[in-house]
């Protein structure tokens, strides 16, 4: 057992990896020297050397595309886009290429390659530093989404996503980053695609991700003051979605709701929500509810920043007065 | 509303009205190159195969037997013939929505190729991918992109993992002249040169970006060549209609790859003698420009330069005869092939072979 | 009254606001002298000059900056990126720049700006060339987001969008383009976030958008055969969403179906179907059903695509099937 | 794991141990550079009120009055002093996240910028933008970019504007070094000189990008300098330490793009005294490399230049009196705003002034 933050579980997670694999790479912005502006990668130049540690120019086309084409070329490659809202400078690499070349050309290529990008608001970085768009991957044929929420799934789930055989987008929360945890010792190896129940009841299910997953366990607790039993199931990957737990959880309490950061049209919640009204309709008791940030840029301002993202207060609150419209 | 006709309205809403931008002879002193005759049978032979298929698969959509697009390389064949020359089986080509040639330089089957232009499951991609995104990874051929610029990104990828993984392969990435004035061309460039890539980026300046004249929007006078210092490299421009010239600089350039000494562009200007894509009749093209480009047409200049060099007449006429055959042949092995049905819809998305999203 | 086709439809809209104002705008790549690579801008260079019908170079991001930095200065633009595919080669100007830098600065700049793509399906083009992305445009706070389905309602749409003051993304379907209409004489002017009901029915809601909606009539007819009475919805614009008139027809006939193009997670329809799924869950008689593309790229055979896409015979068929579960 | 220290494993592993890259001497020719003494006055009080301003700015983080992140200009104020100062006042000017030196170079009250980084509802962006997107559209200053690259083209649109519109309006756009790697810098400097545009590109080449050496990941010397050919313009080198280098290139690249001779792109040498941004110590430096260039700190320079003009100290002195009185005001206006309430978080997404998306 070692105590292990978020933020150095990244690294720890990824050396993890490379020890296992000597042909595994990373490249990105600032990842090597000075081991990445949120201290995710420190200690690797040092232990793996700059060959396999790469600091890349500001071109994050050209960084996807090295990736894309090492790993079509049997590299496995591990490539950091700093702040997750970048993604959009290099988004035709992955949402054209990276996510579509294996379909199109039907099977030749496969790419072993994980997108590491630092997601989420909380640091008052304004609008083009704090975006959730765990969406805009999700929406996108052909990439698997993974966005752990503690230490030991980003150890366990870098390795599972390291290991697949197909393209994934990694989301690291900036806000999660300084939070600890005990870590197991020996290698640490999870699975895609399965959610957890982090929390058991009866009454309601709250589906989270990521930096939403300690909010809604918050308001779950103190929806038990209330006498309202609450499940809270942490998503954590979106695609493969495990829609098996999140079903089997909205039929067992009757009342579904969705805890996310990004903004809230075509959001996550939105596919989670129509597939378990779709499949679970005759077990529904009520409404599902959708808790999200507003659908509008994220402000800096430590203040309105508050009142965007959903807190465990705007959780519990909004479960309190759907389960009373739903009685009334 | 008042519509007056472009033509009275002169060069700037009629293209066809401009300057003719017209060809450069061809240099007699390239017979005397420094090039095995087999090299050279070799290239007549391929022009000959990037030719006559490429006129069948027109036929085809002229019978609408080829749905959707296609962008043709006629005209142009010296380029991928004079590259592809130079390579060694297991380098990497990455190649765009005009890469039939490319595909076919580099060895990929007339059969399969021809196939998925007609959407069969006989297809070298199954009928998924369909003319603009020919690839065939067993001949080094990874991959033809229909959306401008990536894929000068993503051979810097093959390119970085050979020099990783110590072999001696060379990424070769094909693109047009109006590729040069997207941001992923710079980002391209200025990546292989610092990590001393062994990538070769060859620009086929067929004078056009699809129907805009490229000087027009371009700020220097070669988009590729004029480009090339700022990134420390050399300024290299070839006869793009002559597979000796071609060949001879994408030799050296190869050669430097393989040998570590790190990433080199040549613009290969040349001429495509058909529309941008099946759509275009190309009109808006000066005649003159037109008719001075096709005297200037590679194949019969090759076969005249292969006489002058002592090759018997009827060796090239057999060549084109074998060559037909195999148009032939492919044409009967595409036309026999089955539209794909459900059973590979759902296919391929995913490594384990299927498009699983969910449990 | 003319008859004009889709494609024609497109130059006739842009006409009537280029003479109405004469700092209207268009660049794009072969959009001046070739009249557009699908034909949907022709006449207009002879008709306004090249100082304000402008060829540009493959520089989608030079495009769109040129577009917003014209607009934010007082000069309104059209700005056309090819196929709605490319979007993701200037997705940061749109989703980080143009969406966001209006609240980002407190409203002191705005976008009269139109954003115009050729989207969607039935060209055998291929994974990269045929994609529906209303999604992507939808997903991101700040845009408009319009898509319509005749040939008066891109002429009347387009002036809406180009007399909106907010930026707007403007769908124009490829395989919609053959087909024409009546256009009456005279200025067209319609308004953005207005559905329309194209066809009355009681028994279920079909709410499509672009190229889905003469499915969705189609199925409707044949539907009407089976004694299934079908309203259709015309979403007509994705942003502003006419939630009244798709929650009055829910509430109405009890059934509801959405028809999409784009990929099946994150679509249009998961947040329609959200939003009734809250707000008319108890007027509902069974679940909500998304008809869409499966979540994979496009393929190019014909054959292949054709299966692929949402065909009135699928909306059919699950419109049939799903009612006869329900009664089950 | 075995953790060798950094140090021991040379530059390739800390930037801090390679050769520094120094300064050049100052050019004492340019005290006799024709500039008006008051323009020189004015670009002294400037190079005050940016360096004082940021000076508090830093003391109010480590108070931690300050959230989110920052990015200064100390030890470059030359750069937006110089460009400022050769600018007429309905003139554009688009800078980056690092954006505080040219908001105020270009007239932006103090009070309302100061505000903005308290993230206060009296800051000039009520609290929505903070620090990385100071705009104030009534001086021209067209906002700050947080993402590498966008605003060069947007700086071209507003240009473009300005052609079609008839006025002799001039747009600027401020750039880091390593933004000339990114793809949009490519489109942005080739779709300027197509259109002849009326911009001025300037790049502060601070030797870093972020925590890389820029000539580490770019391709040549001169990251924006040597790529000026590409695009067939004049590669300019500037003293971005020296005001009046600055002021002089300015004024000409400014003049020529008012005349309608198109767009220029400025390269000016400078250094960053502090880190990156709030969070970085800037440890991977070599310390002889900080210190050299701390010796070259444009203020101290500027002053001694004044003097020699002939300028009495006591009027410099009243100046940066003045300057650090306004500094104060600005300093207590801000801690006096209230933090913005639930009434502004959901406005001004529309021209409406509301968000709306549904009825
Ligand atoms: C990013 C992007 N923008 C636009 C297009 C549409 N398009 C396809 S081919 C083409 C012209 C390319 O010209 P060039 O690079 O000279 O190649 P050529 O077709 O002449 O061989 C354009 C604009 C595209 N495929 N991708
Ligand atoms: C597209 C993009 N990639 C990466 C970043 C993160 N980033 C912010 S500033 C910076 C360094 C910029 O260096 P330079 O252009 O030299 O400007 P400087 O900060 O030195 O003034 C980086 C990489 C970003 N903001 N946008
Ligand atoms: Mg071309
Ligand atoms: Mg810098």
């Amino acid at each position: 057992m070692a105590e292990l933050s978020y933020r150095d579980a990244v690294a720890y997670g990824i050396a993890q990896e490379m020890r296992r694999d000597p042909s595994l790479v990373m490249l990105g912005e600032d990842i090597a020297a000075a081991g990445g502006v949120f201290k995710t990668t420190v200690g690797l130049l040092d232990e793996f050397g700059p060959e396999r540690i790469r600091d890349t120019p500001i071109s994050e086309q050209a960084i996807l595309g090295a990736a894309m084409g090492a790993a079509m070329t049997g590299v496995p490659v591990i490539a950091e886009i700093m702040f997750s809202d970048f993604l959009a400078v290099c988004w035709d690499i992955i949402a054209n290429e990276i996510a579509k070349s294996r379909y199109m050309t039907n099977g030749q290529v496969s790419f072993p390659l994980v997108i590491r990008t630092a997601n989420g608001g909380g640091s008052r970085f304004g609008a083009q530093h704090s975006q959730s768009v765990e969406n805009w991957a999700m929406m996108i044929p052909g990439l698997k989404v993974v966005a752990p929420s503690t230490p030991q799934d980003v150890v366990g789930l870098m390795a599972a996503s390291v290991r697949d055989p197909d393209p994934v987008v990694f989301f690291e929360h900036k806000s999660l980053m300084a939070g600890k945890a005990e870590i197991p010792d020996g290698e640490i190896v999870d699975e895609l695609g399965k959610a957890r129940v982090v929390r058991e009841g009866t009454d309601v299910t709250i589906a989270a991700l990521a930096l939403m997953v300690p909010r809604a366990i918050e308001a779950a607790e103190r929806l038990a003051g209330e006498g309202i039993s609450a499940e809270v199931i942490d998503v954590r990957t979106l695609v493969p979605l495990d829609t098996k737990t999140i079903l089997d959880s909205a039929v067992k309490t009757g009342r579904f709701f969705t805890v996310e950061e990004n903004p809230r049209l075509c959001g996550w919640g939105a596919e989670v929500v129509s597939i378990v009204g779709e499949e679970a309709f005759w077990d529904l008791d009520g409404p599902s509810i959708r808790i999200t940030t507003p659908h509008i840029p994220l402000p800096s301002a430590a203040s309105l920043e508050d009142m965007a993202i959903p807190s465990a207060d705007r959780i519990y609150k909004t479960v309190v007065e759907s389960l009373d419209v739903g009685a009334a | 509303m008042p519509m007056p006709t472009s033509r009275a309205l002169g060069p700037d809403f009629d293209y066809a009205l401009r300057e003719p931008r017209l060809p450069k002879p061809v240099d007699r002193s390239l017979s005397g190159a420094d090039i095995e005759i087999d090299t050279r049978l070799g290239m007549y032979r391929k022009l000959q195969e990037l030719r006559q298929f490429e006129k069948r698969a027109y036929d085809l959509f002229m019978q609408n037997l080829v749905k959707g697009t296609s962008h043709l390389s006629l005209g142009m064949e010296a380029v991928a013939t004079g590259v592809a020359a130079a390579m060694k089986p297991d380098d990497y080509t990455f190649a765009t929505y005009r890469g039939h040639a490319h595909s076919l330089a580099r060895g990929m089957e007339m059969g399969p190729a021809m196939a998925e232009l007609l959407g069969r499951e006989n297809g070298i991609l199954g009928g998924k991918g369909g003319s603009m995104h020919l690839t065939d990874v067993s001949k080094g051929m990874m991959g033809s992109y229909a959306i401008i610029g990536a894929h000068l990104c993503i051979a810097n990828g093959a390119a970085w993992s050979a020099q990783m993984r110590g072999t001696d392969q060379v990424a070769v990435a094909f693109f047009g002249d109006g590729t040069t004035n997207i941001g992923a061309f710079h980002e391209a460039l200025n990546m292989a040169v610092i990590w001393k890539l062994p990538v070769v980026f060859v620009c086929e300046n067929n004078l056009y970006m699809e129907y805009t004249p490229i000087d027009l929007i371009t700020a220097v006078k070669n988009p590729a060549a004029d480009r090339a210092s700022a990134y420390g490299l050399d300024s290299i421009i070839v006869d793009g209609n002559d597979p000796d010239h071609v060949y001879l600089e994408a030799r050296k350039a190869v050669a430097k790859a393989r040998a570590g000494e790190g990433p080199s562009m040549i613009e290969a200007v040349t001429y495509r003698s058909g529309g941008h894509s099946r759509a275009d009749p190309g009109k808006y093209r000066p005649a003159d420009e037109v008719e001075a480009w096709a005297d200037r047409d590679p194949i019969p200049m090759y076969h005249d330069r292969m006489l002058s060099l002592g090759t018997p007449e009827d060796r090239l006429t057999a060549i084109e005869r074998e060559v037909a055959g195999m148009v032939d042949a492919a044409t009967e092995f595409a036309k026999a092939g089955s539209e794909p049905g459900e059973s590979s819809l759902m296919t391929e998305v995913w490594a384990d072979g299927g498009s699983a999203w969910r449990n």
